[in-house]
């Protein structure tokens, strides 16, 4: 399988859903070139600037008018150029998308993606790292993913395009220039399909995005000492593979749940009440978490840090589930 | 081209259905029948009919919280909407979105909404889809005197013109947002000024004289399908009723509504075209007569329909069901 | 001790509170006339328009003129209107004024309260009826309470004005005409208080605003059978009574958590697993969750009904807590 | 009054510090000593000391994701926001908001914001509570071309206009937002023209002449302090470095930068003063050289400085530490 990066598997997943489809458009700040994270380059080239928008910064306009388009027969990918700005267009995500077919009694498709390229990293600080996901499963009408390898990205963001209801696919930003194996062929990634990132039968650590990746580095640490984890990577939050979660953790018996925002409401909160819904009895420690501190992210790199879960926090967090 | 005798009768009827399908739903809802925070047009009919009475069937109308009127103008079944206003299964949105979440997609009308101004962001949306599908239609969004100071405005109105997109941006200025006077909260005074700082033509007129508003809605229409963009309208008008269903009204005298009678404007329309020998008191009758007999077969309709079973609150959240979460 | 409604406590705290602090001020849309539930009603006539504003419809602006206001020596309680409507004003709540002392690294005051009326009732519909308080425990920087009772709800939106810190304050729209004892005395309760509503040994119920009084409801049946509920009402999210929930817990050993919000991502998922954190090993059966489902809040009375949960409901979560 | 000899002198030194501290600070960034989202404002120096050379002391300032130069025309100390921009934890905002969330209360800079437009609505609340205390001062938000698309503008020149709150909203257009065109951004073309819709003053003019900034802001600032409301002003600039540092600018050609090395503001005042005899070469030899031993006091106070120790990231967050969550 050839190897691609994040950023270059979502831009495979748009060129492929934009050929296959014409009603599919791309909408954001700045996507003309691809900024601000690469996603978008080339496919002006392509597809032309009838279906690759730079609009003006009017969040609520891009948003609100992707619903528009959606509802009368376009597919729009929105850019959010940020997830932090979301919050500018957070009531046409909130109450006009998530509700539109639910309120008109289903006389709609609401076919729409909203990309939101998030997380902590190189000093962005309180306006340009933050974790919002927590959010939006808390508004029912949003389907949620968060992928976490570039096969993943590609076969979510497929899938996302398709569904005929609204997706957010959550990027982290940290990922866009790691590499990994995408298949050759077309290949799309249900929602609501979790995936065992490694097999392990002593302690199951559900993680997402980035923390997918730290938790793994956790898992190779911890194989030296012959503790065996297995991560699961939800996938998408919305729908959820409460299956998968479930059957691993009634395997090892023991759960540590990571992400990187911060620890209060968060989707973390939410897994560790779907795993002990399921598995209240399967339990041999109670659940460990890791996750960000209730704090803005700082912009100095030695407290920006100190707010960044690592793969040190994932085997510390193990550790204490093993107890 | 002015309407003609036709078009000029089906816009007199058409502000006749709105009126008494409002006062009717006052009634129902003074006594029980109907649930939910209701805002009615009455007295404000000649913006809802003048406007749609320039758009083909196809075009889109995106609509408010005081969003009956503009269903009816646009040709929505009275029954759908009667049996939605009641919560009944066979409602329109199956009772999931009632007076202010209305929607009848059949004939293009795109949702009432609870939050004010959300349709001006939509509408560039709708207006962007018609340009890709080169289908000639044109969308139509409704706001208030109020609402066109939410950020939505600006936003929907610069993308709008900046895309020269077919969008017509209807503002219906009544006075009033709730209790607060026009004067206290825009600036300027003037809506359709604002249209100027985004290079399209804006508008001030009297929205209690249908022909005016259907005039300005045609020319909208007009520059809106041959590709010029968007256009913004202001139409002046009067709200006879209060803001909501239950409304004291502490914030106005009684001048104003009395003024909203003397300027009636299916009175207005009735006179003109008694006076061009379109219509008399015998027509005028059995127009009534028609109206009435629809109304009160869509409440016998919707009187008689079945309530949602309560778990249909689980269905229509996503396109397939039982969905997983 | 004086009975008065919901509405007329906060009226009153309002009232006490301009009298003592001339910084002081009201805005929001048409609150002169004390629209939409009466809580700011005749403050015009006391106070004057200087101090009581009605503003444009102007979310944002009216959010993030308060901010403006409290950086710069005001104290502004910002009337939300319907809390649904906050969405209009995301940014300048989650990004502004949750992060401005921290950014500022502490260099200005933001004492700032937002009144967030919200809940379901009276088929207001998918925008008039939503519980979004999970996304704002999710936003470091707010402190956010939701109070039950007239007297709580008195004493904690005087603590909220008088915090140097942003405060959210729920305020259930079907509380505001139920009465309760409001003490003579000027009472402030203080944030991070929880308060035990009523004691019990057999299962504690956690609750918030008109939950409670579901669950005291639920309490009063299920006494009729001999089972002894504790219903404690956390009154503040953030800061959270850990100590106080901990403790019925302990004594309990079993839990219902119960609000009025959809179930995926909510607050009660996050107190679910405070308790989980703090009693894991005290716990005798699983926690049960009463919540709304994952839908938005449909129009018609039979659907909302449907949605919105009673009694009924937490004396069911009792039953399967009691297993 | 026209600005005396001091004054523009001040003004000609302003800008040197603004040109100087950002030359200095991009050159640090590159080579590893700065972290985070730069953004420099080179060449727009012009509207950052026109704009707060027309302010006292005590006016607010609410600034942009490219707030270096405002903070530094506002008179804040070069050692706090050096410090800062390094992260250290003797920064103004002990290194927890860096480049885009700097604020130095003492100067009444309320902050740089990683949000654009968000000062727009700031800004009328702290006009409110400027009124409130009959303190007199007067509020500047600046923004950018690009800004001025969003929501808060509109609610904000709304409402700072409906209340005639002291507040002048400075727009600097620098032709650009990122890589988006201001032609491909905003309807109408002129951000200025859009102040008639809210019946306030708007002014379009030459961003570059720092001496027609400060005019025109001594003109809006006086009809603020006077009570008669928010003015708005358009500048016209020229930003002659990457939107951040380490943007290629695919998206313009050199002719750009070079039409700005041309109308360099610096230069142009220079020459103007020296033309009046008020500067020469040895003159503004030591003006530069005072400004750049300011700077490198800064830097190096700024290189010695610690970083702050991790968990200092739990602090700040709340008036009482530590706190509950
Ligand atoms: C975003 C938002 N803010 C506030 C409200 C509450 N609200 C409903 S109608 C109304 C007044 C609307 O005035 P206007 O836009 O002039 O329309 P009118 O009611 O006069 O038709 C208000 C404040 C709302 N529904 N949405
Ligand atoms: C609300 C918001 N949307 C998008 C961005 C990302 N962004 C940062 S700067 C910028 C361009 C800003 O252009 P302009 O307002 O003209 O200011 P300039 O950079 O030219 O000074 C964009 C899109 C942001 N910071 N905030
Ligand atoms: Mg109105
Ligand atoms: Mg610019």
């Amino acid at each position: 399988m050839p190897l691609l990066d994040f950023g270059d598997a979502l831009n495979l997943a748009l060129r492929e859903e934009m050929r296959r489809d014409p009603r599919v458009y791309c909408i954001g700040e700045d996507i003309v070139l691809g900024l601000p994270f690469g996603v978008t380059k080339g496919l002006i080239d392509e597809f032309g600037a009838d279906r690759v928008l730079n609009a003006p910064i009017s969040e609520a306009a891009i948003v609100g008018s992707a619903m528009g388009a959606a509802v009368t027969g376009l597919v729009p990918v929105v850019d959010m150029h940020f997830a932090d700005f979301v919050t500018c267009a957070m009531d046409e995500v909130a109450n006009q998308i998530a509700k539109s077919r639910y309120m008109f009694g289903g006389q709609i498709d609401c076919p729409l993606t909203l990309r939101m390229p998030y997380g902590i990293g190189k000093s962005g600080g309180g306006h340009h790292s933050n974790s919002v996901e927590a959010w939006f499963i808390n508004i029912p009408g949003l389907k949620v993913c968060i992928p976490s390898t570039p096969a993943d990205a590609r076969g979510l963001l497929k899938t996302a395009i398709r569904d005929p209801d609204p997706v957010l696919v959550f990027e982290h930003r940290g990922l866009y220039r790691v590499t990994g194996e995408v298949p050759e062929a077309e290949t799309l990634v249900p929602l609501g399909s979790a995936d065992v990132k490694r097999a392990g039968g002593d302690v199951t650590v559900i993680a997402t995005a980035r923390m997918v990746h730290e938790s793994l580095e956790a898992a190779r640490r911890l194989a030296e000492e012959g503790i065996e984890v297995e991560v699961v990577d939800p996938r998408s939050l919305v729908p959820l593979d409460r299956d998968t979660l479930a059957a691993s953790v009634r395997k090892t018996s023991r759960v540590v749940i990571a992400e990187e925002g911060p620890m209060r409401g968060s989707t973390g909160a939410w897994l560790a009440w779907v795993v002990m819904e399921a598995c209240f009895d399967d339990l041999d420690a109670p659940i460990a978490r890791v996750a960000g501190p209730n704090v803005p992210i700082p912009f100095s790199p030695p407290l920006e840090g100190f707010v960044t879960p690592t793969a040190n926090d994932v085997v510390a967090a193990v550790r204490q589930a093993l107890k | 081209m002015p309407p003609g005798p036709d078009q000029l009768l089906q816009m007199y009827a058409g502000m006749l259905r709105v009126r008494l399908v409002e006062e009717r739903v006052r009634e129902l809802f003074a006594n029980g029948r109907i649930p939910g925070f209701l805002h009615t047009s009455v007295g404000q009919e000649a913006v809802a009919v003048g406007v749609c009475a320039a758009l083909r069937p196809d075009d889109y109308v995106l609509s408010t919280h005081r969003g009956h009127g503009h269903l009816v103008a646009k040709g929505g079944a009275l029954r759908g909407l009667m049996a939605e206003l009641y919560g009944k299964a066979n409602g329109v949105c199956h009772g999931k979105g009632g007076t202010m979440h209305l929607a009848d997609a059949s004939v293009g009308y795109l949702g009432a909404n609870g939050v004010l101004a959300a349709g001006c962001v939509l509408a560039p949306g709708v207006g962007l889809s018609i340009k890709h599908r080169k289908s000639g239609q044109v969308v139509v969004t409704f706001f208030g005197d109020g609402a066109a100071n939410r950020g939505p405005f600006h936003e929907g109105v610069n993308l709008a013109a900046l895309w020269t997109l077919p969008v017509v941006f209807v503002c219906e200025n009544n006075r009033w947002a709730s209790s607060t006077a026009h004067a206290l909260s825009t600036a300027g005074g003037s809506i359709a000024a604002r249209a100027a700082g985004y290079g399209i033509p804006g508008e001030s007129l009297d929205g209690n004289d249908v022909l005016a508003v259907w005039e300005a809605t045609a020319r909208a229409v007009e520059r809106a399908r041959r590709g010029d963009g968007p256009s913004l309208i202001e139409a002046h008008t009067i709200r006879w009723v209060g803001h909501f269903e239950g409304d004291g009204q502490a914030y106005r005298g009684k001048a104003e509504v009395e003024e909203g009678r003397r300027t009636d404007p299916i009175a207005r329309l009735a006179r003109g075209l008694e006076e061009r020998g379109l219509l008399d008191a015998a027509h005028a009758a059995l127009i009534r007569e028609g109206v009435v007999a629809e109304i009160e077969d869509a409440v016998a309709h919707a009187e008689a329909s079945p309530l949602p079973a309560p778990h249909d609150a689980l269905t229509d959240l996503f396109a397939y069901y039982p969905w997983r979460d």
